[in-house]
């Protein structure tokens, strides 16, 4: 391990390099540009491969490894190092994120082909890829805000790829911004964590968030208000309720984006904030179950949202959203949850991405229509798409024994594992959980059905195709995955025991419901979800127009009056505060010293009316006050006398 | 030893006689621009000698300076020296003249004499900006902030481009003269709190600054006299509510002159609390502290939420540094020694940040055929001038503090550390955070995303002239941002020893 | 009789030097005023050179009285030049200084 | 009275002769209409001063003040009367409101309080000139003038050089036009001519068998008096004389009829001046 860590920061390095040569070089690099992207992104999974072998040779408690490269900041007390902290944690996501990315630069070279500013599209990739990896990597609070704020820049870049669009930059905006809000929790965390433990370095928090230190430490309370910034962070970078609404509309960049956001980068970020900073999390009690209740919350806001959207990519993000929610209710449940939150998150990457790819793949044959009312019966235009996004579809409705069932029905049954001998937050999270399963099975399937069953419902100038190999391949790595990856690493818990040096040892609480009978209820609800799908979308006719569709249904489609409830409780009173202080800048604070000067110059035009210009006025003047000085000397000698 | 400083300041007052002198009617002769240039550039290489000079070891202490008698009738001398905040002002200084002499290259109609002029007062500014950041002496401190009103007034009223350049320059020179009346009185009074010896003397050194520290003065006096350089600091810092005459002077100066004055000039503010506050008058300033953090916290706000709501593009650059100016005093006044040294180090990232934006925003502005300012006369340039977008979106992350680049080190160094010594203030000085993102990211949308606006749609891109302005800047914001310790080891140590006053001050009063 | 009493003449041709300058219009005469005043203190110098024992007063009176010349000369010739160019003498008539 | 000092009997009563009427001439520079007897009012009172000088045993400064002042300064002030003042009669009504009462109380309050002060306090007992004045007054004044004092001295004789200049410089008119040659004064005269100015000289004024002065108009061939002869400043000040008193005067002495018989050109025409030719001109203002 000692003899590769010394690689660790060129898994930064590489894609850094590449988004720099692409950028700084200009059109020079057109021809080649997105090659070198690609390059770039294989470099460092390349890299990760190495260090993932070197790992797994290591002994368990060897494994988190600090490395130091060179000073960062050091002043008044704050030292933090620019290094890098490599553990099965940290690893698990550098595989995600260069493996993933790098199937997604591939396929991104065929899906941009005929995009002018596809060098340009590659560079934001790589920065993309970097910044999470620096996120990953960081060994301080400090340094993950670097990579954090990076991903939000990378982000804001390509959803705003195509910004010759107004809405589509304004989406990007609505991304940063509200990833901003996020962000002040995690400054307002490094603050109090600062202030109470006088360093942001995990190896110095983390301790003693646990305990493990004497002497230093924070109360309860403490802890509490440092998890709560950190959840409002995890809230704004993984879209979750409250900070979820900017998640639809990053729709707006090219389709790769999107699977890159959802998949590997950016929206995991909350997650593995929460996780990596599990002892804290343990350490405020209070904090974890407002944590699984922002997931719950989001949980089914999402699956709820996801059944209503018509719009592929939409409801793929709101399924996104909803899955993000499992993860974080899981990483509210304490240490077991934290395995099955990154095993979630690791085959909800595969899938996901594959769902992603596939539904560009559908967009690149239908010349960019996202109206899945317009789509059905593609199935036999584009069997590869099909079938990958088919084996997608059934990783994430979580069917045995595909990836998603591993890791999602350990997230179910965890949730029904009473904490602290509450039952009731066993029966009540453990039934979100559920039921969220079904809506999921109910809207992928919808979505599944929509786009590849029943009849064709696209007009006769689509020509649908199938996807060149660069982008198919891809596509068939990633189903791969799906199919395989849970089971292959579930097994014999594998993935948890991998995650010990990071997350502890803990053993299972027994659920309310016992393990085999709660599968087969899952797999019951889900399949009959399913079928429902497939009975009203695959069977029976689609309309091609909406139809108006119940309450739910319409709220539903507006994302559950998400955006107008931000645009009124935070946008329009932002905006009459902004014009009634532009108009007081100018009325009552420019105007008072205005007014101030005003004041003077009248009395100075007053005056002025003593200033005739007359010498002999003057004269008088003179004479006055010689009078007056006079006067005063003659009468205070008087007194004095 | 070499008085590197007293060459530092000399220099550009020689280059200014020379520019002057040049290019008059001989065809053969070196045009002023060209001379003012290589004379930045000749003190920009002085300033690297000064730099290899300082001992980093000793960052807190004065040095490369010297001390000559002035007028010792009155105490007050020729003494100049930097200590590490001082210097990366002065380098500040130093670094953007040469940038804003490139940028002002055909500015001001192409004429030369009056171009000429306007290089000769850039200069003639640089040297008393230089200076006022190594004086060591209050009352040629003093000297020098006033006397730097001169060459601004003409570079805002007699160069500017806004149709209210005459007002704007009348309202900056009443504004900071009347602070600068105010700080006179209290420099006169400072100088009759120095010990009187034995003949009823003051020492002919008194108006050094080591001289007038630790006075111990009565808690009333040092209070006013607190109070009067306080004022005139805020004024020029801006901190609210006297921060009006800021976005006036932005709107109708000439970018060059508004980068100089509020990247450079204005420092002299937060730098006169810096230096002069808080070791000077420790116990005042504990005592101000409250109201000033919470100025403070207001104008962070306050800034922000003004410049979301401008149509004027400098204009709205002009209130981004009203909230920035907040960040540095609110960092300053929380007594930690890490938020001071954030202070410190964002005076000189400010500049930077700022100045690249001003700077690139003049050229956006040359660029437009009636050269609007209007942020709505602009849209969709990013597919017309691709490079010149992307300066302006580095400037801005730089403005919003995007980690990675030198102003996220020193903005969370500034919260981190505000929050040690005033939880509150940091607290709601952290949405600013926000607004920066929201005020930013808005004004790129407005001009350079969306369909290019009519009229606009064959837009040069930045010029090679152009691009070698603004790319000093963001190489500067990007190194700083990876290793901001090479600037740090200059703050730390004086940040440390202001708040040890401080603090010794209370220690010693209770 | 007292020596004073040369001081009291000395205050009263003073006053009414200075009410001249107050009252009249004609630059002259205003002028005369000014005369006026300036012998009045010339008399007072006389009178306290006479009070102390010393001639220092009368030197400086001798002083007054060159300087007074020179002031003349000066001022004389600035109302030719003002007359000249407006055709008045009258003070009034000149207020430039008028804010 | 104090030992030092005597102030002789003699002295008194030069003193009080002279003070009332310093004080009344002075008076009547506030209140004469004319510059010129402001003028003399001045001299009267300067005089009286270099009288007082002697007597306070200033001999020296009593002559240079009549060489000075009364020699020098006011004919200096007489010139310029006489360059610019003539026919401005200067009106005493007072154009800047409230000026002439603010004049009268603060001249009063200033003499008042002046004299109060001076009045009430109490000097040293007089010393007296005579030891001083031992090697004589201008003696004395001369070793003070060119010892402590000589460097003044000095500057003030640089201060006269410089007034004189500065007069010099103050009065000189630069030729701001071509130069005004007979040529050219002829040339304009005839170009004149269409506006009704005379070609000739304006006539002389009368000459009379009595009288024979510059305040007597001319006559024209027709017996009509021609006011232009006479000089303008005459006619502004109303002194000219008017011809019919003249005329009467003369018929007076001579004792003959004016009125009668008379066929030639009246007596007094002058001498070579044919009578058709002369225009009746109108008043010409220049």
């Amino acid at each position: 391990m000692e003899n590769v860590i010394g690689l660790a920061p060129w898994l930064v390095g590489f894609p850094l390099l590449g988004a720099a040569v692409l950028l700084l070089g200009g059109r020079a690099t057109d021809r080649w540009g997105h090659w070198l992207g690609v390059a770039a992104s294989t470099a460092a999974a390349v890299t990760g491969f190495v260090l993932l072998f070197a790992m797994i040779s290591t002994p368990a408690e060897e494994r988190v490894v600090d490395h130091h490269l060179w000073t960062w900041l050091s002043a008044g007390g704050l030292d933090v190092d620019l290094g890098v902290r490599l553990d099965p944690l940290s690893m698990t996501f550098v595989m995600l994120v260069t493996f993933v990315g790098t199937l997604i630069h591939v396929y991104s070279v065929a899906y941009m082909a005929h995009d002018p500013h596809r060098r340009r599209f590659f560079a934001y990739l790589n920065l993309f890829v970097a910044a999470m990896l620096t996120l990953v990597l960081a060994d301080s609070y400090l340094l993950l805000f670097v990579g954090w704020e990076g991903v939000g820049l990378a982000s804001y870049l390509l959803i705003g790829f195509w910004d010759h669009k107004r809405p589509n930059a304004v989406a990007a905006k609505k991304a940063f911004v509200m990833n901003r809000v996020g962000d002040m929790g995690l400054i307002a965390a490094m603050a109090l964590i600062f202030a109470n433990v006088g360093s942001v370095q995990f190896a110095d928090v983390l301790p003693a968030a646990a305990g493990e230190l004497s002497g230093v430490g924070a109360s309860t309370a403490t802890w509490t208000a440092v998890a709560l910034c950190l959840l409002l962070a995890a809230c704004g970078k993984s879209a979750q309720f409250p900070l979820q609404a900017w998640l639809g509309d990053a729709m707006a960049g090219p389709t790769p984006v999107s699977a890159l956001i959802h998949a590997a980068t950016m929206v995991t970020a909350g997650v593995y904030l929460m996780v990596r900073s599990a002892p804290i999390l343990e350490a405020a009690p209070t904090a974890q179950l407002v944590v699984v209740c922002v997931g719950a919350v989001t949980l089914i806001f999402g699956a709820v949202v996801g059944c209503a959207k018509d719009d592929i990519k939409k409801a793929l993000a709101a399924s996104t959203m909803s899955q993000i929610g499992y993860m974080m209710l899981a990483a509210g449940l304490g240490p077991v949850g934290y395995g099955f939150a990154i095993f979630h998150l690791l085959t909800h990457g595969f899938f996901k991405a594959g769902l992603f790819l596939g539904a560009g793949s559908v967009m690149h044959g239908m010349d960019d229509e996202v109206d899945m009312r317009r789509f059905g019966g593609l199935s036999r235009f584009l069997p590869v798409t099909w079938i990958t996004m088919g084996l997608g579809w059934l990783a994430i409705l979580g069917v045995f024994p595909f990836s998603g069932f591993w890791s999602k029905d350990g997230i179910i049954e965890t949730a029904f594992v009473p904490v602290d001998g509450q039952p009731w937050r066993a029966w009540l999270f453990g039934s979100v959980a559920l039921v969220g399963a079904a809506i999921t099975a109910f809207y992928m399937s919808r979505l599944f059905f929509m786009t590849f069953g029943g009849q064709r419902r696209w007009d006769d100038d689509h020509h649908p195709h199938e996807s060149p190999a660069l982008m198919t391949v891809p596509m068939i790595i990633l189903a791969i995955g799906s199919v395989a990856l849970g089971g292959l690493l579930a097994v014999g818990g594998t993935f948890t025991t991998w995650l010990e040096p990071v997350t502890g040892h803990a053993e299972h609480g027994e659920p309310v419901i016992p393990f085999w009978p709660l599968v087969i209820l899952t797999h019951v609800l889900v399949i009959g979800a399913a079928l429902l799908a497939f009975r009203q979308y695959a069977v029976s006719r689609v309309p091609v127009t909406a139809p108006r569709g119940s309450l739910l249904t319409r709220a539903a489609r507006r994302d559950l009056f998400q955006d107008a409830t931000n645009e009124t409780l935070v946008m329009l009173p932002g905006q009459v505060l902004t014009r009634s202080l532009v108009y007081g800048d100018k009325a009552v604070v420019d105007g008072g010293w205005l007014g101030l000067g005003a004041t003077v110059t009248q009395v100075g035009e007053k005056v002025r009316g003593m200033q005739n210009g007359y010498a002999r006025s003057y004269a008088a003047m003179i004479l006055t006050g010689v009078l007056v000085i006079a006067g005063v000397a003659g009468i205070a000698a008087a007194v004095s006398q | 030893m070499f008085p590197w400083l007293t060459a530092l300041i000399a220099w550009p007052l020689v280059a200014a006689a020379v520019t002057a002198a040049s290019g008059r009617s001989r065809s053969g002769a070196p045009s002023p621009r060209l001379v003012a240039l290589v004379g930045a550039l000749v003190e920009v290489g002085l300033l690297v000698a000064a730099f290899v000079q300082f001992d980093t070891s000793r960052a807190a202490e004065h040095q490369l300076g010297q001390t000559v008698p002035w007028i010792p009738q009155i105490g007050a001398s020729y003494a100049v020296g930097v200590d590490g905040v001082g210097l990366l002002l002065v380098a500040l200084s130093v670094g953007l003249v040469p940038l804003v002499i490139l940028a002002a290259w055909r500015e001001q109609g192409g004429d030369t004499l009056r171009l000429r002029r306007y290089l000769v007062l850039i200069l003639v500014l640089e040297a008393f900006m230089v200076a006022v950041f190594s004086a060591r002496d209050v009352f040629l401190f003093y000297v020098l902030f006033e006397a730097m009103l001169i060459p601004a007034y003409f570079m805002i009223g007699a160069f500017g481009q806004g149709p209210q350049r005459r007002y704007a320059a009348v309202k900056f020179l009443i504004f900071s003269l009347t602070g600068g009346l105010v700080m006179l009185a209290a420099v006169i009074a400072l100088y009759f709190q120095v010990p009187v010896d034995a003949q009823g003397q003051r020492s002919d050194q008194a108006f050094l600054t080591e001289n007038l520290t630790g006075l111990g003065l009565d808690p009333t006096v040092e209070r006013l006299i607190f109070l009067g350089f306080f004022l005139a600091f805020a004024i020029k810092a801006p901190l609210f509510p006297v921060h009006t005459w800021l976005p006036d002077v932005a709107e109708n100066a000439p970018v060059g002159t508004s980068t100089l004055l509020i990247c450079v000039l204005d420092k002299v503010g937060t730098f006169g609390m810096l230096t002069l506050c808080l070791p000077l008058f420790p116990g005042a300033s504990q005592w101000a502290a409250p109201v000033i953090v919470v100025l403070a916290v207001i104008s962070v706000i306050y800034g922000a939420v003004m410049a979301i709501g401008q149509d004027d593009l400098l204009r709205l650059i002009g209130y981004t540094s009203v909230s920035h100016f907040g960040f540095i005093i609110l960092g300053i006044f929380t007594f930690v020694p890490l938020g001071v040294a954030g202070s410190g180090f964002m005076m000189l990232n400010h500049g930077l940040a700022t100045g690249a934006l001003f700077l690139v925003a003049g050229f956006l502005i040359a660029r437009h055929p009636a050269r609007s300012q209007l942020i709505a006369d602009y849209g969709g340039l990013r597919t017309v001038t691709p490079v010149l977008a992307g300066a302006f979106l580095v400037a801005g992350l730089a403005t919003l503090s995007l980690p990675g680049l030198a102003t996220f080190a020193s903005e969370i160094m500034v919260l981190i550390g505000a929050y040690g010594g005033s939880p509150v203030a940091a607290l709601v000085a952290i949405v600013g955070v926000v607004l920066a993102a929201v005020y930013v990211l808005l004004t790129y949308q407005r001009i350079f995303t969306g369909a290019p606006a009519a009229g606009l749609e064959t837009l040069p891109d930045l010029t090679g002239r152009e691009r070698l302005v603004a790319a000093p800047l963001v190489v500067a914001l990007l190194v700083l941002g990876l290793v901001p310790q090479l600037a740090l080891t200059y703050v730390d140590a004086p940040a440390d020893q202001s708040v040890v006053a401080v603090l010794e001050n209370e220690g010693s009063e209770q | 009789m007292e020596i004073t009493n040369y001081a009291v003449l000395a205050c009263i041709l003073f006053a009414i030097g200075a009410t001249t300058v107050l009252l009249r219009r004609n630059a002259i005469v205003v002028f005369m005023g000014v005369e006026l005043m300036l012998n009045a203190t010339n008399l007072a110098f006389v009178t306290f050179a006479r009070v102390h024992g010393d001639v220092t007063g009368q030197v400086l009176a001798f002083f007054v009285m060159v300087v007074a010349a020179a002031e003349v000369v000066v001022g004389l010739a600035i109302i030719v030049t003002i007359f000249r160019t407006r055709r008045s003498a009258s003070v009034d008539d000149v207020n430039l200084l008028k804010g | 009275m104090t030992p030092g000092l005597e102030v002789s009997g003699g002295e008194t009563m030069l003193f009080w002769v002279l003070a009332p009427l310093m004080v009344l001439a002075a008076l009547g520079l506030l209140f004469v209409r004319r510059a010129v007897h402001a003028a003399m009012c001045l001299v009267f009172v300067m005089i009286s001063l270099a009288i007082m000088y002697v007597a306070q045993e200033a001999p020296f400064l009593g002559v240079v003040q009549v060489v000075v002042y009364t020699g020098a300064v006011m004919m200096l002030f007489l010139f310029v009367l006489m360059l610019v003042g003539v026919d401005a009669s200067d009106s005493l009504t007072e154009t800047i409101k409230g000026q002439r009462w603010i004049g009268v109380l603060l001249g009063l309050g200033f003499a008042v309080v002046l004299t109060g002060v001076v009045a009430q306090a109490t000097f040293q007992s007089p010393v007296g000139l005579e030891s001083a004045n031992a090697v004589t007054n201008p003696v004395a004044l001369a070793r003070v003038l060119f010892g402590d004092y000589v460097l003044a001295m000095e500057a003030v004789g640089v201060l006269l050089v410089t007034a004189a200049t500065g007069a010099l410089v103050l009065t000189h008119r630069r030729q701001l036009t071509t130069r005004r040659t007979q040529r050219t004064t002829a040339d304009a005269r005839v170009r004149a001519l269409t506006e009704g100015v005379s070609l000739t000289p304006l006539p002389a004024p009368g000459v009379y068998a009595q009288n024979n002065a510059m305040d007597t108009p001319a006559l024209d061939p027709a017996g009509r008096p021609v006011p232009e002869s006479v000089p303008r400043v005459l006619r502004i000040r109303g002194q000219e004389r008017s011809v019919t008193a003249l005329l009467d005067a003369e018929a007076a002495i001579v004792g003959t009829d004016t009125s009668g018989d008379a066929v030639g050109p009246p007596a007094g025409l002058p001498a070579g001046q044919d009578p058709d030719s002369t225009p009746t001109l109108p008043a010409r203002e220049a």
